[in-house]
């Protein structure tokens, strides 16, 4: 008997073009967390794929309590006690919580057939108050937010009572109240003997929870550590290959005259009376809880959703935007946050991507030059440092934090005064969102006003010039980021008054 | 960090090249002119070549926007309502007194304001899909037909409106000649231009053309109004052909064409195909019918051979598929 | 006390957008009803609602298995043909063999068109067919082999042994047979789709077919039991039909899928998969047996009666919507930001 | 090669009926073909599968590319196959219409099964026997494609005028579209609106058949009855158990073979087309073409034949 209850050794995995794993070995014993961290695209989650029967490895070998096991298809997992919670939310919106927790288990009467609804419904509640939250477990799963989602996601790997349980970015969606929640279901699943495999792109995850801690890049095993034999510069190291000084490159920036102010805009039912100002040059944080409506604002902005009532003036000029083609005329570009919806046409090329926002620019009298589209693709993609081969490469054979960069070189294109960007580091590694803070510092230099909306408290106050703190649809707080400090901004994200707290402007 | 380089052209693949849905079309047509020249004597001369492409292009000018319709990841089943209801309404008002002109003018007029009606339906109500729609609007534009019509037929039409499904310039039907036009104005629209290039980006994600400032609703109604408007064609020719009309002409049209576009390669769950597809599928399913009616062959084999075809060849495209995919498993 | 919690509940019935679709449905119907009633006084006879009902139990059936085809986001446009089909060889059978006893043709009806919907099934499920084009080349296949086996014969009513004619025409507990089927059949099929894991599963698949692929469903088993479920049915329904008109022709039930997808549609079944509930298709299938019934009654020119039932389809999901829109619209009001 | 497989052939004749799968028209296409054979030619026998005039202007494109001697078409629209079919005569093929007429400028001549003005006058004198004299009647028609059914209906308005039928009461003409399910509804519709209904008369195959059934099914033989055109397969049943006392048609066997006979006598030019000829059809007998009504010139086959409970169990087999 080995002292892991699982093991691979040699895995290897090609997709068409790519080489996601090449010889990778990882162990994790029982009562352990160990987590695996890497750059996007590194391979992390085609990695946990295998594990889970999702993809069968071209080479490699998998052992299981000691014992070589095959795994064809999730079936096969499921039934050596391996449970999942996958990257991206594998719900079924139209089914109620119970059923996602318990499909593909359910338990049923064997004469009538019939789902035994009580005893799930049941059992449901009591998971959920396991995880300290008491929804009620006959609702849809689409009514949630993603983050009660995601609670559901953790229930359904609880009711299997599975020996290796498996997270793939399981906080990317949480707020740090909620993370914290999570740490603790963590731990408890741990103290009673599963083998926790986490995955992670923050590290106060990995010093938070982590026993070992494994890297991959490029496809490839780089080592494994105990928490405890390894620090934050030399993880960062192992992960992007190099060393990184500065996290937060915040360039030194002369902020000009006003470009954008919105006068007490509102929209029913989303957000009232919120007003701000923007400069050339400068970057404005928008913060607080998740829902509080911050990217509802955006998109009024940006003209996919219309205001009720206020003001917007773009160089002091009011401007009524109706759509996003008037937006990006008019100089508003927005970057969103549901990348893969919403930024990217995923089966696309590089090229046409990045030429989608402005068409016409790249066309003459309506016929497109594909040679332009190229040549500027190529250009945008080297400025942007994007990794890819030809600028033929689909938009979903990129990694995250590249996917990322193609939609900021696509808002390059245009001749924008006003970039909005939604939560632009979500999901990325450390080497890419200081990349992107890079940009971001750069787009400023050149005159560019920028939002940037984000949940990440250090990165709130270490790229922006002034922070508006949002809570629920309204604006508590705008602050000066040299003057505030991260107690007063939870302070206003979570407080009671609806007083705005402000020592800007 | 290394200085690196995106590539701008890209290598020249055997692969991509040959394992195109088109050319299997192209020898599922070439295979249908020998089996049918073997079948029957009759079938290889000139004529076959220039003057059948009358007998069944009444339906290909609806193929082109049903085309865009289907990338866009809709569909749109009121087509042949749209042109009965347009071609008698025409011969109605010819009767009337309406000169042929005008009444050709009254029948685009209506064929597109049925396609913008769909169209309009579709933008306002999103929250409906484009099959409910055009379900209903089916039933009413047909209904219509019959509330002018009862049950007569119409048309004594003048002479030279016979030239429009009969007639031949330069030895080539009227027909073809316009069908070729047009099929070269589709081309280019789709595969040229701006318009083409949001079209095929709505029918990958909507939303992501939405959120890149496509005026997505625009593209929506555009793409209806020329279905309308190729419809109208359609009506125009079919009942060129017949010299009169009726509530009940144009009957199926719309499973038969939406056949010929997925039949063509075009995936109904959109931004995947290009037109040339569509367009041999035209002449792949005419050619056949005309040429196993040569031989005097039975309605219902016709039939039979014709799904036939399409389940065989759609099922080999995906095994084909299929099979590329294990050699390097995904 | 108990009043209190009445209310609530009658409260939470209307408020909630869930149930929200079937009630406007409901109220439409009635609406409908009262208008046709005031028209004509024979309608709402218990007489007429017999035969509406009557009328509409094959449609009701079908509608059974559109749904769950729907469901999976798959569609199937050859049940008309596989009615024709069905229909003709049980027909044909029972001509030959007149001592044949009825639940035999009922049998033989079922299973060949479980077999048709097997194979579209396989083509969906194995070979990634496209359910459109799939059931649309079996559309073709199966209706012209109708012609083949019939020689372009029909099989007419003196062919037909009585037993075979009684199921349509005959009654259990004094309700026709055909109605006593339909019913049931919604019955099995409620308790099937809501309460069994095949069932639930069904959801699942067209909810995210993607998890399911992931979460260990048995998916392509799963599309592929729709279309045979669909296909029996079909088949089904193609004996009573043949039973019902007295009839087999080989151009029996052209274009009939159209008007079942339109009543499942209509029934709130969404065509993108995943959502929509027994008691919206049933629902869905008498508001379109209703039409059909009314309009001659009410003496509507034939002509008009085609334009008529598009119009009120389009009005219905269109209502729908709006009143939807301005649910959400109170919604947003309450939120009070 | 087209040239020799010509000559090597001898005299080839078609015969495109409206649709496939209609017995009534299997049996003209039988007629048809034994016409022909026993003349010692060949017969090509066509249909689409949907009734309709654009896929019959098909078939005849086809016949022409094959260069057949003769064409008869059982016309799915009246003026709709006009283009084609001069077409066809230009290209030297006799064409002619059976059955359901093409209009004048487009057919030789046209084989009718029975008068119109004798169809209408004989329903009408049918139904004023069933309901002896005085009584509600209602006629069931389908939405005709074709151009015969309203001339009849037009036939039976005018023989009502006679004021022996001022007792009887035209309530409703209806149309069940020659669709089953929906000839049912239209027939429940009018017994439901009116009680006091008598009589149906319904010129149509699958209209009489339809309303036949539900007379049946709701026991109502001696209170309503039906009449009208129908099949004698189709209609064995309802005449036995009283539904239907009694209706008509003609032999669609010997439509074809008369059509086959005028196809050999217009390709050998014994016969022209032109009012007053005449010719031999077999064991029919003698011929001669008559002006029709619309200008053009026909050929009468004859009067309806009626089928009641007497002679019905010898034709139910037959079609
Ligand atoms: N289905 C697929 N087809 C082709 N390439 C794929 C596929 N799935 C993943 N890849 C590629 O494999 C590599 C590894 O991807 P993977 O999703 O495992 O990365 P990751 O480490 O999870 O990144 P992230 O942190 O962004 O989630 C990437 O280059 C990706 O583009
Ligand atoms: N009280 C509420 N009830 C229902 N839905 C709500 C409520 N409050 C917010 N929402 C919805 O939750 C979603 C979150 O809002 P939004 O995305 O604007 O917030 P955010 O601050 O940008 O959060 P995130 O960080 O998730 O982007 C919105 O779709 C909003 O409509
Ligand atoms: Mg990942
Ligand atoms: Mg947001």
């Amino acid at each position: 008997m080995s002292e892991y209850i699982l093991e691979l050794k040699g895995v290897t995995k090609d997709f068409p073009g790519v080489r996601a794993l090449d010889d990778v070995h990882f162990n994790v014993r029982t009562g352990e967390v160990h987590s695996i961290m890497g750059e996007n695209g590194a391979g992390k989650s085609t990695f946990i794929k295998i594990i889970t029967g999702v993809y069968t490895p071209d080479a490699g070998e998998i052992i299981y309590n000691g014992k070589p096991a095959v795994i064809r298809n999730t079936l096969d997992s499921q039934r050596l006690g391996i449970a999942a919670i996958y990257q991206h939310v594998t719900s079924y919106p139209d089914l109620s919580v119970t059923e996602n927790i318990f499909i593909g288990h359910e338990k049923y009467n064997p004469y009538t057939r019939r789902i035994a609804w009580k005893e799930l419904h049941a059992r449901a509640a009591e998971l959920l108050g396991q995880l300290e939250s008491s929804f009620d477990p006959r609702v849809r799963m689409g009514s949630l937010s993603i983050a009660k989602q995601q609670i559901v996601e953790i229930a359904k790997a609880l009711s299997v009572n599975a020996r290796v349980i498996i997270m793939d970015e399981p906080t990317a969606a949480l707020t740090n109240r909620e993370s914290e929640e999570l740490y603790k279901i963590t731990e408890n699943l741990k103290n009673n003997g599963a083998a926790v495999i986490f995955i992670s792109h923050r590290m106060v995850d990995m010093f938070r929870l982590a026993d070992r801690v494994t890297v991959f890049r490029d496809a490839k095993y780089i080592n494994t550590w105990n928490r405890d034999e390894i620090t934050h510069e030399k993880l960062v190291k192992a992960m992007v290959g190099r060393e990184i000084t500065q996290y937060f490159p915040k360039r030194n920036v002369h902020i000009r005259d006003e470009v954008l102010r919105a006068e007490h805009i509102s929209r029913l039912g989303y957000f009232r009376d919120i007003s701000f100002s923007l400069h050339r040059g400068e970057i404005l944080a928008f913060t607080g809880l998740v829902g509080a409506g911050r990217t509802e604002v955006c998109e009024a902005l940006y003209g996919i959703t219309q205001y009720d009532e206020g003001h917007i003036y773009l160089d002091g000029e009011e401007i009524q935007i109706r759509h996003p083609k008037e937006a990006i005329d008019k100089g508003i570009g927005y970057l969103p946050e549901d990348r893969h919806g919403h930024g990217l046409v995923m089966d696309w090329e590089l090229f046409k991507n990045i030429s989608l926002a402005l068409l016409e620019k790249f066309s003459r009298w309506k016929f497109i030059r594909e040679d332009d589209e190229k040549k500027s693709a190529q250009e945008l993609g080297d400025k942007l440092e994007i990794k890819a081969g030809t600028v033929f490469d689909k938009a979903n054979t990129l990694s995250g934090g590249n996917q990322q960069k193609v939609i900021v070189a696509k808002l390059l294109t245009a001749d924008l005064k006003v970039i909005i960007l939604d939560e632009p580091t979500k999901g990325v590694d450390v080497g890419a969102k200081t990349a992107i803070f890079n940009i971001m510092g750069e787009l400023a230099e050149m005159g560019y006003g920028i939002i940037m909306v984000s949940s990440e408290m250090p990165e709130v106050l270490g790229v922006s010039d002034r922070i508006v703190v949002m809570k629920e649809g309204r604006i508590s707080a705008v602050l000066n980021t040299e003057e505030t400090t991260q107690e007063e901004i939870l302070h206003a994200a979570l407080g009671e008054k609806k007083k705005v707290i402000s020592h800007a402007e | 960090m290394t200085e690196r380089t995106i590539r701008t052209e890209r290598p020249w693949s055997w692969k991509r090249f040959f394992f195109q849905w088109e050319w299997l079309l192209v020898i599922i047509f070439i295979l249908i002119h020998v089996v049918n020249s073997t079948l029957s004597p009759y079938y290889l001369n000139i004529n076959t070549f220039i003057r059948t492409p009358q007998s069944f292009l009444d339906k290909a000018f609806i193929v082109l926007p049903m085309t865009f319709v289907i990338l866009l990841g809709n569909i749109d089943v009121s087509v042949g309502s749209t042109v009965a209801l347009s071609s008698v309404i025409m011969a109605v008002a010819y009767n009337a007194g309406l000169p042929m002109p005008l009444a050709i003018v009254l029948c685009l007029a209506v064929s597109t304001a049925c396609g913008l009606f769909n169209g309009i339906l579709m933008v306002k109500y999103k929250e409906l899909s484009a099959a409910i729609i055009t379900i209903s609007t089916m039933t009413i534009y047909r209904g219509f037909a019959y509330v002018i019509l009862e049950d007569q037929a119409s048309g004594g039409f003048p002479e030279w409106f016979s030239f429009l499904g009969w007639g031949n310039i330069a030895g080539f039907p009227v027909m073809l000649i316009v069908f070729t036009v047009c099929a070269f104005l589709f081309w280019i629209l789709l595969h040229k231009t701006t318009f083409g290039r949001s079209l095929y980006g709505m029918g990958n994600s909507m939303n992501a053309c939405r959120y890149s400032g496509i005026r997505t609703d625009r593209v929506i109604l555009i793409v209806s109004l020329l279905t309308g408007l190729m419809a109208g064609f359609t009506a125009l020719f079919l009942t060129s052909r017949m010299g009169s009309t009726r509530p009940n002409v144009a009957q199926g049209y719309e499973l038969e064409v939406i056949a010929m576009v997925v039949l063509g390669g075009v995936s109904t769950s959109g931004g995947k195909g290009r037109i040339i597809g569509p367009i041999l599928a035209v002449f792949i399913v005419g050619f056949l019918s005309y040429g196993l009616g040569l031989v005097n062959i039975s309605a219902q084999v016709l039939l039979i051979i014709i799904g036939a075809l399409l389940i065989v060849s759609v099922t080999v495209l995906n095994v084909r598929i299929r099979k590329r995919k294990k050699k390097i498993p995904a | 006390m108990q009043n209190k919690q009445m209310q609530s509940k009658l409260k939470s019935l209307f408020s909630s957008t869930e149930n929200f679709r079937e009630l406007g449905l409901f109220f439409f119907i009635v609406l409908i009803s009262l208008i046709i009633q005031m028209r004509n006084q024979t309608f709402l006879t218990l007489s007429n609602i017999n035969t509406l009902l009557i009328n509409g139990s094959i449609l009701s059936i079908l509608a059974v298995g559109m749904m769950m085809v729907l469901l999976t986001r798959g569609i199937d446009l050859s049940i008309g043909s596989t009615i024709a089909f069905s229909g003709m060889v049980s027909a044909l059978t029972v001509s030959a063999y007149p001592s044949i006893h009825p639940l035999v043709s009922l049998l033989e009806g079922t299973l060949i068109g479980l077999g048709i919907g097997l194979i579209i099934g396989i083509l969906v499920s194995r070979f990634n067919v496209l359910p459109i084009i799939a059931s649309l080349g079996m559309m073709n296949v199966v209706r012209g082999m109708t012609f083949v086996v019939s020689g372009g014969r029909w099989v007419s009513a003196y062919q037909m042994s009585d037993g075979f004619k009684k199921i349509a025409t005959g009654t259990f507990l004094g309700v026709n047979n055909l109605i006593v089927i339909a019913v049931v059949i919604y019955i099995a099929f409620y308790y099937f789709i809501n309460h069994t894991r095949t069932g639930r599963q069904i959801y699942a698949v067209g909810s995210n077919p993607d998890a399911a692929e992931i979460s260990g469903i048995p998916k392509k088993r799963i599309i592929c039991l729709v279309y045979v479920l669909m296909g029996a049915l079909a088949g089904l329904a193609g004996v009573l039909w043949v039973a019902r008109y007295a009839s087999a022709q080989g151009d029996t039930a052209v274009g009939y899928e159209l008007n079942v997808i339109a009543a499942t549609v209509l029934g709130g079944i969404s065509l993108s998969g995943g959502s929509g509930k027994v008691s919206g298709l049933a629902l869905g299938a008498i508001l379109f047996a209703i039409l059909n019934n009314a309009l001659p009654l009410i003496n509507v020119s034939p002509f008009w009666q085609q334009a008529i039932q598009g119009l009120v389809i389009l009005t219905a999901v269109v209502v729908n919507v709006i009143v939807k829109r301005r649910n959400e619209y109170t919604a947003l009001v309450r939120r009070n930001i | 090669t087209a040239q020799a497989a010509q000559e090597a052939a001898g005299e080839r004749h078609a015969f495109v009926f409206k649709n496939t799968g209609n017995p009534y028209g299997e049996k003209q296409m039988e007629g048809f073909e034994n016409g022909i054979e026993e003349q010692g030619f060949e017969a090509i026998l066509r249909a689409p599968d949907l009734p309709t005039a654009e896929a019959q202007i098909k078939i005849i494109e086809q016949l022409i590319a094959q260069n057949v001697d003769s064409i008869c078409v059982t016309a799915n629209d009246y003026d709709a196959l006009e283009p084609v079919a001069k077409n066809a005569m230009q290209a030297g093929i006799k064409m002619f219409s059976a059955d359901s007429a093409l209009n004048p400028a487009s057919r030789m001549t046209h084989v009718n099964q029975a008068d119109s003005e004798m169809i209408g006058r004989t329903l009408i004198q049918a139904a004023y026997d069933m309901v002896d004299g005085a009584g509600q009647i209602a006629i069931l028609s389908a939405t005709s494609q074709a151009s015969n059914q309203n001339l009849w209906i037009e036939w039976m308005k005018e023989e009502l005028k006679d004021p022996k039928y001022d007792d009887i009461e035209l309530v409703r003409i209806a149309y069940g579209d020659d669709l089953r399910d929906k000839s049912v509804a239209e027939t429940e519709a009018l017994l439901r609106t009116f009680p006091d209904l008598e009589c149906i008369i319904a010129p149509t195959t699958v209209g009489i058949a339809a309303a036949g059934l539900v007379i049946s099914d709701k026991d109502l033989q001696g209170e309503v009855f039906v009449t009208g055109l129908g099949l004698p397969s189709e209609m064995a049943e309802y005449i036995h158990n009283g539904a239907c006392p009694y209706m008509f048609l003609w032999n669609p066997i010997d439509v074809g073979y008369l059509a086959a006979y005028t196809a050999t006598a217009l390709s050998s030019e014994e016969i022209t087309g032109a009012a007053g000829e005449t010719f031999s059809a077999g064991r029919l007998g003698e011929y001669e073409i008559v002006d029709a009504g619309d200008e053009g010139t026909e050929i009468l086959l004859g009067p309806p034949f009626k089928f009641d409970i007497d002679n019905i169990d010898e034709w139910k087999t037959v079609y």
